[in-house]
């Protein structure tokens, strides 16, 4: 009945909704963020922890969300964490594309492994409605790294 | 008398789509309804043969479409059985509805330090207004618990009326996320004899069951015409004329006004008065077609027909492993909320889509609801119009067994 | 380029019946404008393989409407060259997008004793919600005066812009009496030069003229879908972002909030906060259709052909005995209002409807103006659309001389 | 062009819509009202003198409106002059069946010879946006009597 579905549930996503990595608050963070996703209620807290070097030292979430925007943001943790800032919104700007187009053409050379991990995500962009899900920890983590509060992927 | 469901299917062209391959299930009518090929042959009809715009006009055209207008708020009143069509005010939705009663006779009646009492049942379109008017003008606003069954405390609500301070009632007459009704008839004894003024948002019972305003005895009450199988862009606020008189008015533009200086303006009775603008004729024109076809297969038999697949729902809902229903009222109509182990709401909508299954995964515009509920996220919803069919029920029971497996 | 007015006139179902026998010639655009086929088809396609409630559903026909609810909102963008899509808000009509700003931003933004300036052009549209504004939030409102030729007086302007009290002004871009085109560029100079914020009544320009709003800069402009070949039920106010994020509501409901507790509830971003409730999903689909029809035809061409047609109506009416015309402005669009010696203005309407010509007799919602015209009564007015022709003026001139004698 | 409307407007309309009788203000009336009809902007004031017996002695109308409104207000005032309150709104009845039905089958004998002269105004019934116009003075004259002193024909 779902069999189609197995592009956008692939086993990756389920296994990082199911058991997100880095699913916890940091103590003492240089950065925090809040994202919610009002159409469906989901909401996270994304939380930084800043090398001397202005780096992303740690990074970790929390919140409640679908199998999609969990294992977004549990990838997510586990792509950005030693990235500089700027490598970080690259990144983000790269993944909003995939999720959106399904492909990311005008991404660097440097992003090639981590898109390549992130490509379970890809099949969304044939699911409108769902997009927001993917890229609210994104949203999330610009919002952190630009010291605003609070975001909204709507 | 009971309703011939692959007639009414073939009524309604949506529904014989396919989507990606699929039979479409469509089970968010509560959100909206699809609309019969008579509705939209009643809006192709008026835009080709008999539309300008309304009032004076001096030529045919103009009095045809004003007829058309005018005779589409007699068939609402007949519907509601108002006791005179200058009750039916058309808004565009129920929410400006709302918006307009909580203004006008909110700011120009309701007095500031008076309560309004809703309940945690509404939709935010019955909250959101009584809050903007909370701070623009000083009244309290008070809210009325919900039990664990998903029905309004009666007791809670006596308690909250019982200093007298509550100038108005503003309740759903059907929750749109529970499917729970409410007892309008005592709700509105309760609310007079506490020297309360009431409103019922209608915008989901109007569909399902016959509403009566001169037996019903409330002051205000709204409804939305895309929910009843009509168009968007339409909406209606029934109003007593007494009330009617002394609001002021809402919009202020062309046709709510008798004379016009720069330094003053006179009003025009109730209810142009509150239909500032030119109005949503084509869609006066849809709503009207759409009441016709309701009303021809008798609100009765729709009902005894939801009422059947409320049955049918509540059985095989309830059986499946892991499926926790929001609410169980006794009286209740079309709507199921709920949540399934392991899946997130969303992800299951997303599934049940693939399955040609429509349905809506999220808070419903019903957040405080959901809190009290202690749902953090959203719920699934599947809500059924008259075209509902069992078998479409029975193909969402085995749909949602088979979701489980695939999050399992 | 122009229009080829034998095919234009087929495209609009309604223009080729016979009212009583004889052909219709419809001059009475300027009070709502006939729909083309294409229109009317797109809300039947809506309707019948592409409708649900949008926003907030995970399914395939949801996603479906909401991506055409939204492309209707970029259509609007690309018609007003708005920089961005979110400048656009949905409303019921130009009434109700005017009334928005007289709310939301009048009392949010504006101070108590500060001005609105408006003018002895407008339509109660656009002086009813300031009227209202001033008696609840204690603005003062003038009144920039119109010269004898019924252009506006743009040095009043300046004298009532002078002391920099006024914080709003808000013109008709277009008179909806005496086809007056206001200097928009000159105005939006004048009032920024004074500190002042302007918003421009569009709703009889934006159909006759291309628009600009990154041209114009202007801080809001009102227009409304049924003038502009649209569904009635459909209105646009274009909006800066930073005023709508400077604004609160207007309507509270569904769809505008964030987050709800009874407590307190967060606003959605721009313009979705000013859209409570369900939106005219099948009307934005229409008005979409519109836009496209007009923008393939292009404003360009539409405008040369309604100057043809205002120099052809300028000579045919001026020559008739007995005929006196409302305002003679040198910029001006195909909307004329007049009076004939010995005969009231709805006795001649209803003369000419026996013709088979549609105008409209009275003060169309522009009551001062007549006042300030001298007019005590009412006037006819015909309105071009672009599918009037010059011989449908010629037969209407043919027929005032004969109506003259039938009432001399 | 407009041969057929020579039923709306007949000879008596035309007649009476240029030349109104008791058209003129009543010096210290006993009852007044105005009458308005906000479609075409046509207004009328009438004046009423009132006998020792509650009858009308006097009455007289002011205002601008079209033919028909004039010509209706100008034959009320001929008709309803030495009339008593309940005769004159016995009248105003009837001859609003008549300017919305064409006739007035309800109505008594006693009225034939004054509902025949207002047979003329008959043809408006077949121009519903005109029927206003025609029951303007009517409306106007029962608030007069009833002493209300505005009224609307909307
Ligand atoms: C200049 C002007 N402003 C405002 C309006 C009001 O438009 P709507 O009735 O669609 O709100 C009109 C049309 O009636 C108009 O011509
Ligand atoms: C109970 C209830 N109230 C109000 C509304 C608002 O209706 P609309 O969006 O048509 O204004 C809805 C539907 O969304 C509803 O279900």
């Amino acid at each position: 009945m779902f069999d189609d579905l197995r592009d956008l549930y692939q086993e990756v996503i389920l296994d990082h909704g199911r058991k997100p990595r880095n699913f916890r608050r940091l103590d003492d963070p240089d950065r925090t963020a809040r994202g919610d996703n009002p159409m469906c209620g989901d909401r996270i807290e994304l939380f930084l922890k800043l090398g001397a070097d202005g780096g992303i030292a740690d990074v970790a979430f929390q919140g409640r969300g679908c199998a999609i925007s969990t294992a977004s943001a549990s990838l997510l943790t586990e792509l950005v964490k030693g990235k500089t800032a700027a490598q970080a919104h690259a990144l983000a700007d790269g993944f909003r594309q995939l999720a959106m187009t399904g492909t990311c053409p005008a991404c660097e050379a440097a992003l090639a492994d981590d898109m390549e991990r992130l490509q379970p995500l890809s099949g969304v962009h044939e699911f409108p409605s769902r997009v927001k899900c993917a890229t609210l920890a994104w949203h999330t983590l610009n919002a952190a790294l630009d010291g605003s509060k609070e975001t909204s992927s709507e | 008398m009971s309703l011939d469901l692959s007639r009414i299917r073939a009524d309604f062209p949506i529904l014989s789509q396919q989507i990606r391959g699929k039979d479409l299930v469509f089970l968010d009518s509560g959100a909206s309804a699809q609309k019969p090929r008579v509705v939209i042959d009643a809006m192709i009809r008026c835009m080709e043969q008999r539309y300008a715009n309304v009032h004076r006009g001096a030529y045919w055209l103009s009095e045809a479409a004003t007829e058309d207008y005018e005779a589409a708020r007699g068939a609402v009143a007949g519907f509601l059985n108002a006791s005179d069509p200058r009750e039916v005010i058309f808004t565009k939705n129920s929410t400006e509805a709302i918006n307009l009663v909580a203004h006008s006779w909110g700011r120009g009646v309701l007095r500031p330090g008076q309560a309004v009492l809703i309940s945690e049942l509404e939709h935010h379109a019955n909250i959101i207004p009584w809050q903007m008017l909370r701070d623009a003008h000083g009244i309290e606003l008070r809210v009325a618990r919900a039990t664990d069954a998903g029905e309004l405390d009666i007791e809670d609500v006596a308690a909250k009326l019982a200093d007298g301070k509550a100038g108005l009632v503003a309740i759903t007459h059907m929750s749109n996320v529970l499917g729970t009704v409410t007892p309008a008839e005592r709700l509105v004894a309760m609310a007079h004899a506490a020297g309360a003024r009431i409103l019922f948002d209608g915008s989901q019972a109007a569909v399902h069951r016959r509403v009566d305003m001169q037996a019903l005895g409330a002051d205000f009450y709204a409804f939305t015409g895309h929910k009843l199988y009509g168009p968007t862009g339409i909406g209606v606020l029934w109003a007593r004329l007494e009330h009617q008189e002394r609001m002021p008015p809402f919009l202020g533009g062309g046709d709510m006004i008798s004379s016009v200086t720069f330094e003053r303006s006179e009003w025009a009775p109730p209810p142009a008065k509150f239909e500032a603008g030119t109005p949503a004729i084509v869609e006066a024109v849809g709503l009207h077609a759409a009441i016709d076809y309701v009303s021809a297969l008798g609100m009765a038999a729709i009902e005894t027909h939801e009422r059947d697949l409320v049955d049918h729902a509540m059985r095989r809902l309830t059986d499946i492993e892991g499926l926790s229903l929001l609410g169980r009222a006794q009286d209740r109509g079309g709507v199921f909320a709920f949540t399934l182990d392991n899946a997130h709401a969303h992800d299951l909508a997303t599934l049940l889509d693939r399955a040609g299954i429509a349905v809506r995964a999220g808070r419903h515009c019903a957040e405080p609801l959901h809190t009290r509920f202690g749902v953090e996220g959203g719920t699934v919803r599947a809500s059924f119009g008259l075209y509902t069919t069992q078998g479409e029920i029975d193909f969402l029971a085995e749909a949602l067994v088979k979701a489980r497996e695939f999050f399992a």
